[in-house]
């Protein structure tokens, strides 16, 4: 602690002497300092996250009582999607689709790639901002105007997207069909989808490059903390699996405005009508190109959270992470390997025997670094000094969870199991269970790990707590009956189950779903508080409250412009805790002895 | 602020305990038109009632793969509860430096390898190839192409010479011939086309599953079938009853293909030999098409 | 990357001769069209052969590559590569690997191409 | 103002070997890579689905002339870029500005071909993107280049006439700038390398 305090001051007083005071525009709103977008990411993304959710917390009302108004806001939806306060099956198909979008590219990639990759990943590296500065901004604010766009997609007639998020065609060419085509949900969602992956293409140009090029001396590549290799391998992916996306988005806007055919096939009859495409376009394009970026975007979705959550594990764990370079081989192994399994989600789509066999095996391969990953974080327990402070709680409450998530994933990856499996309720609670623990739970335990940075304060342990079991609890409860809705052959996206005789059988798991979700919603209501209030409220704390050895503890708490007063010097690697012989329990990365 | 926060979560709580306990939020609606026929089966909370010659590979091999995984499982929370125990942080107790060897971890790891190639090459693999691949041969299997659309399936079947009559999107007639059977053919005078799925129960049956408009899934819980209806193509599955499974049962569709997806539903029905042909003749005699 | 004058003006040099090359191959490219090479697909081999034998042209020289010794650009390109070449093999994935008796042919007799030339 | 506090905008890394800026346009080209990687993954599928229908020669009704004339109107304006690189490097901003200008030049050229020659006359003919396939591969991809031609014509104006200033204060770092405008813009040259043959010979 002592070893920083005198820079603390330093930095203080020098700060604000070398440069012209900045208005409030480009201070705060269009500033190129890494931390004000990080922070701009973080509020906007949370927002949509929750905005998101609630999506789905509607839905979860039809789907728990089919076809029963819903009590109290039910009426303000409006003819066109509620008539009595009934959800309409397009307005359901709606909600389904946008929160999967929302979730994904709205919510879970611009907060952990934007906001915490943003905010944390140049100061653990010891940069002094990333290394384009205005290329960050503006990745910001395509970003923003692409939420924005997508969002419109409500307010237009027919509503927003319902051909689900992975926009199938040609459902996707056919469906929301009008005189005007620029303004129907899907053509809003084709041009917001172009929006955000530029905006993560610009964003993961500036992440390599910046990893690369702006390490402080002395941090090789073997002494980065695991969440800076996250956030490279994940750049990665970005870079290289968007753009086919890109394309398709675009062929499928051509397929909507243009009226060409590259994903309609020759002979199409729509609503007894013969369709005016000329066909010879092929559906299973659509789906090749779309799992191109989707498949390592789930990736994108999860290794951030691994890094944060090895972050927190180590810290709180007092002892250096097991196996660090096992780690950071298996992260790069899962980001190759990410590539090519893509197929996997088109099992049942007319697929040959050797090509199954191929897209089985890759998909069995993955598993083992993902496994080596997971055991090599539950050894890090081993022998350590478990503080249970609320960012460790999340992170501990990924390891069981994400476990299921992964295992679950074997029947789906296996392709005659998946042939009973396959898009039913099992897919949706084993992606769930991948994504709630491996994005969300790893944002929350980031946000209370890195808090006390951003701000000087710590979140309220006790609300923190209140929240913790809340949504551990909560998402348990929601995801764990799907499996067995799903074993029963329940399908996915289904406005009503009971519709069938072995969906009505299994009906109340649904609901028990249900109110699961709601209690999971109400279960953020502490955060939101701790959130807002810790901002003025929050236990005042040093600079680096958890004891850390990473260098964005080593700066002065907020971290002025230009991050470090003096650009530090690493002379070891990022998790030296408990070092026999040291005077405490933790050596920090730029400290000599 | 403790006892605010306390308050307010206790008065965030109260709707869920009002919904929870409410006798009028259980009961059970649905906004489906009721099922005419009753759907025969036990339907439990673990897999439907398999009624399918190959569907035991399915289902076996989602029980042992369950077991597996509830063994990994298993191993890997006692692992991790007895670490919290006995790690804890508490007066007295620090961290030790150095990391433990693993090699029983590793032989987790190397065990988990085995398990999934035995998995995928002893088991899934040859199942698929068989589900895909090794369609029945016999003279009287039944052949019948199924056409979806938003938001039905239509069977046809090819009639007493046994070859489907000649196909093409222009003679498509919503009313009287969803399938688009070309009626100058020459094989076309017998065929049969309906919205319900009638099979013997006696035969293999082999489906060409293909779609009018956008991507369908034909599903057969109970058969373990799933196949997705791709616009363009024509792709077979097949499947043979276990004796004595004749019933009602549903065909679903599986994959979003607009608003009424979740009521793309058809009636199957597994008969003995001699109802299905009686069946047969008579839809054969109600068809009237016009072009 | 070069240094100093002396090395600009040798690559000057270089530009202009690629220039010619370049213009040079252009045109045989498009009287290689025009001569039947046995198949179509011998002949399209052969434009796609002399199109990235220009392009490499165009990344060596023009785009430095030649004289680039910055190991990361060298990683992006490698790394880029392995990508490009899954991507590629999407379309043989789609056309050539059907199980047994699937076909790309839902009808039996070709529909009237509405607006077909 | 906290771009000229970071290093290697200007000075190569010492172990990488390279500025930011050309590490950064380097992996935005491998972006772009894929971006028109899966447009020609895209075009075989199709093409190979179609078979003998696919129309080749004559029956493309594009001009194989008005293409050749293109190609190499892009090929002069990749030299013309590269030597507006190698004059500043060698210290002359006007001649450096002149080859600048000259590029912008042949890119407008290429553009009004493309619209008044290409364009036009297929849409008066009623060859759209609708009319099968071919032309919706055709329309898309040149299309999509044409766009990014425009987006390099506006790069190098701003580096024409706003974007000079920085020669004043940092020649070196303005060079730089104009070398990494020269690495997109012959990419997007060797795109319609492939596009040529591609679209209007086989």
């Amino acid at each position: 602690m002592a070893a920083h305090d005198h820079h603390t001051h330093d930095g203080h007083q020098t700060h604000g002497h070398g440069h012209p005071e900045l208005g409030f525009w480009r201070k705060y709103v269009f500033s190129t300092d890494h931390k004000i977008i990080g922070v701009q990411y973080a509020i906007t993304s949370l927002t949509f996250l929750f905005f998101g959710f609630c999506l789905v917390m509607l839905m979860r009302w039809q789907l728990a009582f089919p076809g029963k108004p819903v009590p109290l806001i039910g009426g303000l939806f409006g003819e066109t999607m509620m008539p009595g306060g009934v959800m309409l099956p397009e307005f359901y198909n709606s909600l389904g689709a946008m929160h999967g979008t929302i979730m994904v590219f709205l919510g879970v990639v611009p907060l952990l790639v934007g906001a915490f990759g943003n905010y944390v990943m140049p100061l653990q590296i010891g940069a002094p901002d990333m290394a384009f500065p205005k290329l960050n901004m503006m990745s910001y604010w395509v970003y923003f105007v692409g939420g924005i766009v997508m969002l419109t997609g409500f307010f237009v007639p027919g509503g927003a997207a319902n051909s689900g998020w992975t926009s199938y065609a040609p459902l996707s060419v056919v469906s929301q069909v009008s005189r005007n085509m620029w303004f129907t949900g899907q053509t809003i969602w084709l041009l917001g989808m172009v929006f955000l992956i530029t905006s993560s293409l610009l964003g993961s140009v500036n992440f390599i490059v910046t990893i690369i090029q702006l390490r402080a001396k002395g941090l090789e590549f073997f002494r980065l903390p695991f969440f800076v290799w996250a956030q490279f391998v994940t750049a990665f992916l970005l870079l290289l699996a968007f753009p086919p996306l890109e394309a398709a988005a675009v062929l499928q806007l051509m397929d909507r405005v243009a009226g060409t055919s590259f994903f309609m096939p020759t002979g199409l009859v729509v609503s007894g009508q013969q369709g005016h495409w000329t066909g010879g376009g092929s559906p299973l394009l659509w789906q090749h190109l779309f799992w191109f970026l989707a498949h390592p975007e789930v990736y994108v979705l999860i290794l951030p959270g691994m890094g944060i959550v090895s972050e927190v594990i180590a810290n709180n764990t007092r002892k250096p992470l097991w196996g660090y370079r096992v780690l950071v081989y298996s992260l790069v192994f899962l980001g190759f390997m990410s590539f090519i399994v893509w197929a996997h989600h088109m099992f049942m789509t007319g697929m040959g025997t050797r090509m199954a066999a191929f897209f089985a095996t890759t998909t069995m391969i993955i598993s083992v670094p993902s496994v080596v990953i997971l055991t090599a974080l539950l050894l890090s327990l081993h022998g350590s000094c478990i503080r249970f402070n609320v960012p460790m709680l999340f992170a501990l409450a990924f390891l069981p969870m994400f476990a299921i998530g992964g295992l679950t994933g074997l029947p789906l990856g296996l392709p005659a199991p998946d042939i009973h499996l396959h898009d039913t309720y099992y897919v949706i609670g084993h992606f769930h269970y991948v994504v709630v623990p491996g994005s969300i739970f790893a944002i929350f335990a980031g946000i209370y790990h890195w808090y006390p940075k951003v701000t000087g304060r710590k979140l309220n342990e006790f609300l923190g707590k209140l929240h913790f079991w809340g949504s551990v609890v909560g998402a348990n409860l929601v995801f764990m009956p799907m499996f067995f809705v799903g074993m029963a052959g329940v399908s996915r996206r289904l406005y009503d189950q009971t519709v069938y005789q072995h969906g009505a059988n299994v009906q109340t798991l649904t609901q028990i779903s249900s109110f699961a979700a709601w209690f999971f919603g109400l279960s953020q209501i502490p955060f939101i508080i701790n959130f807002f209030a810790s901002i003025r409220a929050g236990k005042k704390v040093s600079d680096n409250p958890w004891e850390a050895t990473t260098l964005e503890w080593a700066t002065p708490t907020p971290p002025p412009h230009g991050n470090f007063p003096v650009i530090p010097v690493v002379y070891r690697g990022p998790y030296e805790y408990s070092v026999p012989g040291a005077s405490r329990d933790y050596v920090p990365q730029n400290v000599t002895a | 602020m403790r006892v605010r926060s306390i308050g307010l979560w206790a008065l965030a709580m109260t709707p869920v305990v009002f919904l929870a306990t409410s006798p009028v939020a259980w009961a059970q609606t649905s906004t489906a038109a009721p099922i005419t026929a009753k759907i025969d089966g036990k339907y439990g909370y673990w897999l439907p009632p398999d009624l399918s010659q190959h569907g035991s590979q399915i289902d076996n091999l989602i029980t042992i793969l369950h077991w597996f995984m509830a063994a990994l499982f298993v191993g890997w929370a006692i692992f991790l509860v007895r670490c919290l125990i006995r790690y804890r942080a508490r007066p007295g107790h620090a961290a030790c430096y150095d990391l433990i060897k693993a090699r029983p971890a590793k032989a987790v790891e190397v065990a988990v390898v085995i398990v999934e190639i035995v998995l995928l090459a002893g088991f899934s693999i040859p199942a698929w190839a068989k589900v895909k691949n090794d369609l029945p041969t016999e003279a009287d299997t039944i052949r019948v192409r199924v056409v979806a659309e938003q938001f039905a399936w239509n069977f046809h079947y090819p009639g007493k010479d046994g070859i489907f009559g000649r196909t093409g999107p222009q003679h498509v007639n919503p009313a009287t011939n969803a399938v688009g059977i070309d009626l100058s053919d020459e094989h076309a005078g017998d065929d049969v086309q309906t919205k319900e799925f009638h099979v013997p129960s006696d035969k293999p049956v082999i489906c060409e599953i293909s779609s009018k408009d956008v991507i369908h899934s034909f599903s057969i819980p109970v058969l373990r079938v799933k196949q997705d209806a791709i616009p363009g193509m024509r792709i077979p599955v097949w499947f043979r009853m276990k004796p004595g499974s004749e019933g009602n049962y549903e065909v679903a569709c599986a994959q979003l293909c607009g608003n009424n997806h979740y009521n793309m539903k058809a009636l199957m029905v597994i008969e003995t030999p001699e109802k299905f042909a009686a069946w047969l003749t008579k839809a054969g005699e109600k068809e009237i098409f016009e072009d | 990357m070069a240094g100093g004058h002396a090395d600009v003006q040798k690559h000057v040099k270089a530009y202009l001769g690629v220039f010619v090359a370049l213009a040079v191959l252009t045109v045989v490219t498009v009287l290689a069209s025009k001569i039947h090479f046995g198949s179509k697909a011998a002949n399209i081999t052969i434009a796609l052969l002399i199109a990235t034998f220009k392009a490499s042209l165009v990344a060596a020289i023009f785009m430095h590559l030649r004289w680039e010794r910055g190991a990361s650009i060298w990683w992006t390109l490698l790394i880029c590569a392995a990508f490009f070449a899954v991507l590629m093999s999407v379309p043989s994935l789609t056309v050539f690997e059907l199980p047994k008796q699937a076909i790309f042919q839902m009808w039996d007799v070709a529909p009237p191409v509405p607006g077909g030339h | 103002m906290s771009s000229a506090a970071l290093p290697y905008t200007v000075e190569p890394h010492p172990l990488t070997g390279v500025y930011s800026g050309k590490l950064g346009t380097w992996l935005f080209l491998a972006s772009e890579v894929m971006l028109f990687g899966a447009l020609f993954s895209s075009y075989v599928l199709l093409r190979v689905g179609a078979g003998d229908a696919w129309p080749s020669g004559e029956a493309t009704h594009l001009s194989v002339p008005i293409g050749t004339f293109n190609t190499l109107v892009l090929i002069v304006s990749s030299v013309t870029m590269v030597m507006a690189w190698a004059s500043l490097k060698m210290g002359n901003l006007a001649k450096g500005r002149m080859f600048l200008a000259l590029t912008i030049a042949l890119a407008l050229v290429f553009i009004v071909v493309k619209l008044l020659l290409e364009y036009i006359p297929k849409f008066r003919g009623h060859h759209l993107p609708s009319t099968n396939t071919f032309y919706a591969l055709y329309f898309t991809m040149t299309g999509l280049h044409a766009l990014h031609i425009i987006g390099g014509i506006v790069v190098i104006g701003y580096f024409l006439f706003p974007g000079a200033a920085l020669w004043r204060t940092d020649p070196e770092y303005y060079t730089n700038r104009i070398e990494c405008t020269g690495l997109y813009w012959h990419f997007v040259d060797l795109v319609w390398i492939f596009l040529f043959p591609v679209l209007y010979l086989t």
